[in-house]
């Protein structure tokens, strides 16, 4: 192995996280801070992505499809807001597990209905093709880089508006006191829509950046909804820097275990084998270090001061 | 009295595409038939095997069926076929042939007339010793995917510089891609059927790297194709079958899928047409409740395969010619295109331990 | 005195066992494999509730358990078949009870080990990591090819139980029904005890059952591994009912609905899981026989439970739960 | 002189860069009312916490019955005979008010282990438990919910819980807060035979009330005892009037 | 009047704890809402924010009707509320409480940190760690902050130690003074009736008694408040 090859993967490592970072984005801000837990979190990713993808292939441009999945996210978060989870807030959190989960099997289906059983065509605009050469030789896909500067210009722009916006504070504040925020005189019901829209916005643009990228398809929101939650989950609820954080982590434990541990084994056991034995520790590796994580650190690595 | 199917497919969720090929296939040659003593009757097992247990279970005791069929992958098949022949039903596979039931294990009810699932990789590995010294293996971490990388070995004689397993559902390849470009292979083969091929393809396509990708046909097969894109093309894989297959039966039969449907049918749809073009064949010149008459039926495999020539083996499991296939653009549709045989009259390697 | 749920209760118990005997009794014995269903994800859910509904530990992994105590029964019919040793030059088995008893061992001892852990978090951090728990389960599974990895294990004939043909679907229920209502009684007992009225206590303020005297973290605990044996019990049922067990049964998805049962019959009810489980495979029985799209329906259904029936199905026919 | 029930020596904790506890040392001896004022935010509640185990001292040592408690749990201490109150009232409140009683009366029974018998069927749960309610005046109560007590019963229910668990000394963490002039009175009427059964560490604002009946008074400002002495020292006290009294006095 | 309240009735759920009560804050008069343990105040202090709306009787502020309006109408509409308990955002710091919810006027956050100057020494902690009696200042800081018309006190000064109790009277004089409409609960008397211009007495769910304090005679007190 080269050290070359070894800051590559690196790299991906970083890259998988920032791309699980925008993934998360938009759950950090409903499950996070509105403290909701949304499990329809993916189906709106998905929305996203068959939006982006049916109106770049009407209109020929990536780029209004990316508008569109943000305004079809956004609209699909705010009717289910409006209709289904603005009468569960002062219940139990199970009830929102349950009717998300419904949500789930609503999307999945309707998409299907809509766009049909076969995934769509979406392909990165012409834009962003190829890859550039990096110094020390190695080659990297634009649309990589272009997806690292989206979740971190989203990072910031989370960061700053939970943390240092008074529309944050209220934020906070109604998920740990929803009645003593509106008695106050803020009007937490429409401020909650307008949150759980730019939630739900920033799960479709994530669906499309990432939809490119992969397969638009019905259910390619679900493993994206676990290891969002892994992510949060383990930086901290609540904390912006615990889930960029915790989304890098993911990221690069994910990348090493999947490319080293494989190697590692090698030298005790023939190769296939290796790459069996491997391969199964390493998709496991991620929630073996959450649970680590866990265990000594049971809120998580940044424990919500704040944002 | 007339002939009961059950068939059992995935029409729900993400793996939905298939299963829809699966059974407007086989509805196609039923329909074909014109057998109005033939009925069927179509359930949705949600790719969940508990869900397609039940269904079978429901299929037997309920509507009475005498022949199931439909299943696509080899976990829900594993569930559903065992115990079906134990009680005595057919099981006709369209697609999944996983090898705990194609040796030792064989059955005279179970009967697949798709293939053997390691026989599309073994057919990569042997179209890759022509032009290429080391290969860079890999498939996703599950039984079809180690069957996979053990068939393309069973043929391969060049040098394998990595065997990689990556995760079931991986949406992300950066890390794979960055061994492959590492490797000093000069070909990969990927087995990485469904999404996770689309995403692999794509993120290939972008990396910069150069080495030539093929695969088995699952990987490259129409479903998938139009989501990938271009990026697919040229790239090689083995099929028993193409759209371009040069016979009578085929030309009839992608007209006709076509007119009915109004898309390209894929393998699935093939399997699933040639499976009901068995069950109806045996239909007519027996009873289906005369278990030995209707089998000695099925066993002569009577029909116009799209693939050509069709004949089952001992075990079942059908002794086909196989194909190099080439992804190509067809007018705007991304499609494959036969290039040349790899297997004549090929056999799968367990129907030696077939004792039947 | 009878009160409104109790009268509930006996009608959905008497409901779920009259149904299958009058269907088998016309010669209709597919719903008798529906009741069974019913019944044992009745079962696996009530070992949840009670660390869910009583204890407020909302797990999202039970499917660990469900699935573990499922392998624990294949793996033991298939050794019993091949006649290889298990274990220590221990030998598989064809019989239910011991399987059982196996099944809720091993599923309670890793409950006891996922516990130990998870049960150091809260809130939502104890969910997510009892789902990391079960995720790792899950992969191990998939990719561990002594078992089948995802191809599962086919178990060809069903288990037996002395003195009873339990490929006899009116049999097999029957064994099912009885092991729910046990555990249904067991749930009663616990409910209403010394060590239930400090579960419950937990849930609602931790902080006063310690400042009474009682660690929370060992009633927790306790708790925990109890209802990971049920589910563990259940588990190995479901396996015998679909003679086939696989990782499908450790996956999230399996968590989901398990939780999912629950709310939706009404959580921390006595009958809530079976009330849940009832609805839910008629739900998807019914609406899959009517149309492909049928999740789509079945997910409207649902969302119209939450929101128009509070407290579940129970709540909806019995009223508000009450605590003595 | 008796030796000391509950003694703290050289407490110390701190918040980041903030003292909440500055090397406190107070005791409390048999059969008195030992009174803890001081501003708001000097530490009093802290204290309690250290002394009940929610909050770990950073150095210092606890003794209590006899033994060095400081490293035992919240529930250990509890078993040993430390009975408190919270300053915000803390309760399981799906319970009814006996349940909540017979919680703590099960709990120093000895066991939680029980599976199987019926505690609403248990005549030493259910007796001992009404007796404790009736002591603060809430048997009528007995069977709401706590949730729908108002503030002041949640109050009297938390001092029968406190009283359920046979307590060898009770830390009180204002329990006159939120009572009606009529509950203040009575508590303090309670309070006072109280402490025949076991002494009582009192924190409270309601300085009537710690007129009337603290045997002694410490006085803590920013963490440090500033001074200990009886009702008419700690009124006479310039730097106490300044700290906290004001012209209450 | 700034506020009228004529005749509510209140339940939780089933059972019904407000049977009819009458109650007039003036344009700039501290009025003492009075009563032993769960007699009604808080709920009647609810029914008036809108958090448990009535279900007969009726709220008008400044001559609105506060039916079906949303808590935060109601508010906005000008009550301050520092209810029973607190009830500071304990996930946000001190000053983050404050300016959460301001609204512009003549109370500014330098104007409360004058007021509390505790407050000030506190602002970038996490309103979970402050002592009680911390607490009850950032609710009143933070109640002012919305610059009030009626500003609603519930327990206003429990928990407080008498230094600071005082020199909560004292803000609550010199807020009356500027022409703040205050309905204040307490529970000590003795601080109390000075400031109170006028006082209500609820007994069970009921208004039993109103009238200025130096009305309400050690007869009255024993009678309705048992001191
Ligand atoms: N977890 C914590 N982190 C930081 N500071 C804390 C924490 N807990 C308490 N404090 C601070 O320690 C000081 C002492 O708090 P404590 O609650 O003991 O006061 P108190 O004397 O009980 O006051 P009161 O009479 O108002 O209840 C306060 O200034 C408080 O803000
Ligand atoms: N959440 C609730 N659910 C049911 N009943 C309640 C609830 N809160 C209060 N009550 C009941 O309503 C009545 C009035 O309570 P309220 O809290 O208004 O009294 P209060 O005068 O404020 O008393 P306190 O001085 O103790 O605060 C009481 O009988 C109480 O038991
Ligand atoms: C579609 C195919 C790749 C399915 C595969 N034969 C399986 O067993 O799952
Ligand atoms: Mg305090
Ligand atoms: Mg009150």
């Amino acid at each position: 192995m080269t050290l070359a090859l070894a800051l590559e993967q690196l790299l991906n490592g970083l890259q998988l996280g920032v791309m699980l970072f925008l993934m998360a984005a938009g759950l950090t801000l409903i499950f996070g801070v509105m403290g909701l837990i949304n499990l329809a979190h993916g189906s709106l990713y998905m929305v996203g992505a068959f939006a982006c993808a049916a109106v770049a292939s009407a209109t020929g441009s990536f780029w209004i499809g990316l508008i569109a999945s943000f305004a079809c996210a956004a609209a699909a978060g705010a009717i289910v807001e409006l209709l289904v989870i603005r009468r569960l807030y002062d219940r139990d959190h199970l009830d929102q597990v349950l009717a998300t989960f419904a949500l789930i099997l609503i999307f999945s289906e309707g998409t299907r209905w809509l766009f049909g059983s076969f995934p769509l065509y979406l392909d990165i605009p012409r834009l962003l093709q190829g890859a550039v050469a990096l110094p020390g030789g190695a080659q990297y896909p634009v649309y990589r880089l272009a997806i690292i500067a989206a979740g971190a210009l989203v990072a910031l722009g989370l960061y700053l508006l939970i943390g240092k916006t008074r529309l944050g504070m209220r934020i906070r504040a109604g998920e740990s006191d929803r009645e003593m925020i509106g008695a106050l005189g803020v009007d937490i019901r429409t401020l909650y829509t307008v949150v759980f829209a730019l939630g739900a916005a920033l799960a479709g643009f994530a669906g499309a950046m990432v939809g490119a990228l992969q397969s638009v398809q019905v259910g390619m929101g679900e493993p994206v909804l676990i290891l969002a939650f892994v992510v949060i989950v383990i930086g901290g609820i609540g904390s912006i820097k615990g889930a960029l954080l915790g989304a890098l982590l993911v990221g690069v434990v994910d990348t090493m275990g999947r490319f080293l541990l494989p190697q590692v084994l090698a030298l005790f056991v023939p190769p296939s084998q290796a790459g069996l034995i491997g391969g199964a520790a390493a998709s496991m590796l991620i929630y073996v270090m959450m649970a680590l994580i866990l265990a000594v650190k049971p809120r998580g690595l940044f424990a919500a001061a704040h944002a | 009295e007339p002939l009961k199917i059950g068939m059992i497919t995935t029409l729900s969720g993400g793996g939905a595409g298939l299963g829809i090929d699966t059974r407007d296939g086989f509805m196609l040659a039923i329909k074909q038939a014109g057998n109005d003593e033939i009925e069927v009757i179509t359930e949705d097992d949600g790719q969940k095997p508990e869900l397609a247990v039940q269904i079978a279970d429901k299929m037997v005791q309920s509507d009475q069926v005498d022949i199931l069929t439909g299943i696509v992958w080899s976990n829900l098949l594993m569930a559903v076929a065992p115990s079906a022949v134990a009680q005595g039903k057919f099981y006709v596979s369209t697609n999944a042939a996983p090898a705990a039931l194609a040796g030792e294990n064989c059955n005279p009810l179970y009967f697949n007339a798709a293939y053997q699932n390691d026989n599309l990789h073994e057919a990569m590995g042997e179209y890759a010793n022509k032009d290429y010294k080391k290969m860079f293996i890999m498939a996703p971490n599950y039984p079809a995917g180690k069957d996979s990388l053990t068939g393309f070995k069973r043929f391969y004689k060049g040098e394998v510089t990595s065997e990689v397993y990556t995760q079931v559902g991986q949406t992300d390849y950066a890390a794979e891609i960055a061994q492959i470009r590492a490797s000093g292979a000069d070909g990969v083969f990927a087995f990485l059927p469904g999404g996770m091929g689309i995403a692999f393809m794509k993120q290939y396509a972008q990396s910069g790297v150069k080495i030539s990708i093929m695969g088995p046909g699952f990987s490259f097969s129409q479903d998938v194709l139009g989501a990938i894109g271009d990026a697919a093309l040229g790239v090689k894989n083995s099929g028993h079958w193409a759209k371009d297959l040069d016979n009578e039966a085929n030309k009839k039969f992608v007209e006709a899928f076509q007119a009915e449907y109004g898309r390209l049918p894929s393998i699935y749809a093939v399997q699933a047409y040639d499976a009901g073009q068995l069950i109806a064949s045996a239909a007519a010149k027996a009873d289906v409740k005369d278990t030995e008459a209707f089998r000695a039926e099925l066993l002569k495999a009577d029909i116009q395969s799209p693939r050509g020539k069709f004949k089952f083996n001992i075990n079942q499991h059908p002794i086909q010619d196989i194909y190099v296939r080439e992804v190509v653009k067809d007018g705007d549709v991304l499609t494959n295109k036969i290039i040349a045989p790899v297997f004549t009259d090929h056999e799968d390697a367990y129907a030696k331990d077939c004792k039947m | 005195m009878l009160t409104r749920e109790t009268i509930v209760n006996i009608v959905l118990a008497a409901l779920l066992l009259a149904v299958p005997l009058a269907a088998n009794a016309s010669g209709q014995p597919f719903y008798v494999t529906i009741a069974t269903r019913v019944a044992i994800l009745a079962l696996a859910a009530t070992g949840l509730n009670l660390a869910l509904g009583l204890g407020g530990l909302v797990s999202f992994g039970h499917a660990a358990f469900f699935g573990i105590g499922g392998y624990a029964a294949g793996i033991l019919a298939s050794h019993s078949f091949s006649g290889e040793p298990l274990l220590f030059g221990l030998s598989g088995t064809k019989q239910m009870p011991l399987i059982w008893v196996v099944a809720m061992l091993v599923a309670g001892l890793v409950g006891l080990l996922i516990g130990t852990i998870s049960l150091r978090t809260s809130g939502v951090y104890f969910i997510m990591i009892t789902l990391a728990f079960a995720q790792m389960v899950y992969y191990f599974a998939i990719s561990w090819p002594a078992y089948g990895g995802e191809d599962g294990l086919s178990i060809l004939v069903r288990n037996q139980f002395a003195g009873v043909n339990t490929m006899k679907p009116v049999s097999f229920f029957l064994i099912c029904y009885v092991l729910l209502m046990l555990a249904l009684g067991l749930f009663v007992l616990v409910r209403g005890s010394r060590f239930g009225s400090a579960l419950q206590a937990a849930r609602q303020n931790e902080v006063r059952v310690a400042t009474v005297g009682i660690a929370p973290y060992r009633i927790r605990l306790t708790a925990f591994a109890i209802s990971a044996a049920m589910t563990g019990l259940a588990g190995a049922l479901y396996a015998d009912l679909n003679r086939f067990v696989s990782p499908s049964m450790l996956s999230w998805h399996m968590s989901g609905e398990l939780i999912v049962l629950i709310i939706l019959g009404g959580t921390g009810r006595l009958f809530g899981p079976l009330a849940g489980a009832a609805l839910f495979v008629i739900f998807e029985y019914l609406l899959g026989g009517l149309t492909e799209r049928w999740q789509f329906f079945l997910g409207l259904i649902l969302l119209a439970t939450v929101l128009f029936a509070r407290g579940g199905l129970l709540g909806l026919l019995a009223g508000k739960a009450r605590h003595g | 002189m008796a030796e000391p029930v509950l003694e703290l020596s050289d407490l110390v904790k701190n918040f980041g860069a903030l003292r909440a506890t500055d090397h406190v040392s107070i005791d409390l001896k048999p059969g008195e009312i030992h009174a803890l004022i001081g501003p708001n935010g000097a530490g009093k509640s802290t204290l309690i916490h250290q002394i009940c185990g929610t909050v770990r001292q950073d150095s210092g040592t606890i003794r209590f019955a006899g033994q060095d408690i400081g490293h035992l749990g919240v529930a250990e201490r509890s078993r040993l005979g430390l009975g408190r109150t919270f300053q915000v009232s803390s309760l399981a409140p799906e319970f009814s008010a006996l349940r909540n009683v017979m919680l703590a009366v099960q709990a120093q029974q000895g066991t939680s282990f029980g599976f199987f018998k019926p505690v609403m069927r248990d005549a030493s749960l259910i007796d001992r438990s009404m007796a404790m309610l009736k002591r603060v005046g809430l048997q009528d109560r007995a069977r709401l919910a706590a949730a729908e007590l108002s503030h002041g019963e949640r109050r009297q229910l938390e001092i029968a819980i406190a009283l359920a668990l046979n307590s060898k000394a009770f830390l009180l963490d204002e329990p006159m807060a939120g009572m009606g002039p009529e509950g203040s009175k009575s508590l303090t009427g309670f309070l006072d035979t109280l402490r025949q059964e076991a002494p009582i560490l009192l924190v409270e604002h309601d300085m009537d009330a710690v007129f009337a009946l603290a045997d002694r008074i410490s006085v803590l400002v920013y963490g440090r005892i500033i001074a200990t002495g009886t009702v008419e020292e700690i009124r006479r006290d310039p730097a106490v009037r300044a700290a906290y009294l004001g012209d209450h006095a | 009047m700034l506020l009228d309240v004529s005749k509510i009735e209140a339940s939780y759920g089933a059972s019904q704890a407000l049977f009819g009560v009458d109650l007039a804050v003036a344009e700039g008069e501290a009025v003492a809402l009075m009563g032993r343990n769960g007699m009604g105040k808080t709920t009647t202090i609810r029914a008036i924010c809108n958090l448990n709306p009535p279900r007969a009787g009726s709220v008008r502020l400044a001559g609105t009707d506060l039916k079906g309006k949303p808590s935060h109408r109601v508010a906005k509409l000008g009550i301050g509320l520092v209810p029973e308990g607190r009830r500071c955002f304990p996930n946000l710091t001190v000053h983050e409480n404050l300016v959460a919810a301001a609204r512009p006027g003549a109370w500014t956050l330098d104007r409360v940190n004058v007021l509390f100057p505790r407050l000030a020494e506190r602002h970038a902690q996490m309103a979970r760690s402050l002592s009680g009696g911390e607490q009850q200042m950032l609710a009143i800081g933070r109640a002012l902050m919305t610059n009030p018309r009626l500003l609603i006190l519930d327990e206003a000064t429990e928990g407080l130690a008498p230094v600071i109790r005082q020199a909560i009277w004292a803000a609550i004089r010199k807020l009356k003074a500027e022409g703040l409409s205050i309905l204040v609960v307490d529970k000590t008397l003795s601080e109390l009736l000075p400031v109170a211009d006028r006082c209500v007495i609820l007994e069970n769910g009921r208004s039993v008694w109103q009238g200025p304090p130096a009305a309400l005679t050690a007869d009255l007190q024993d009678r309705y408040l048992g001191v």
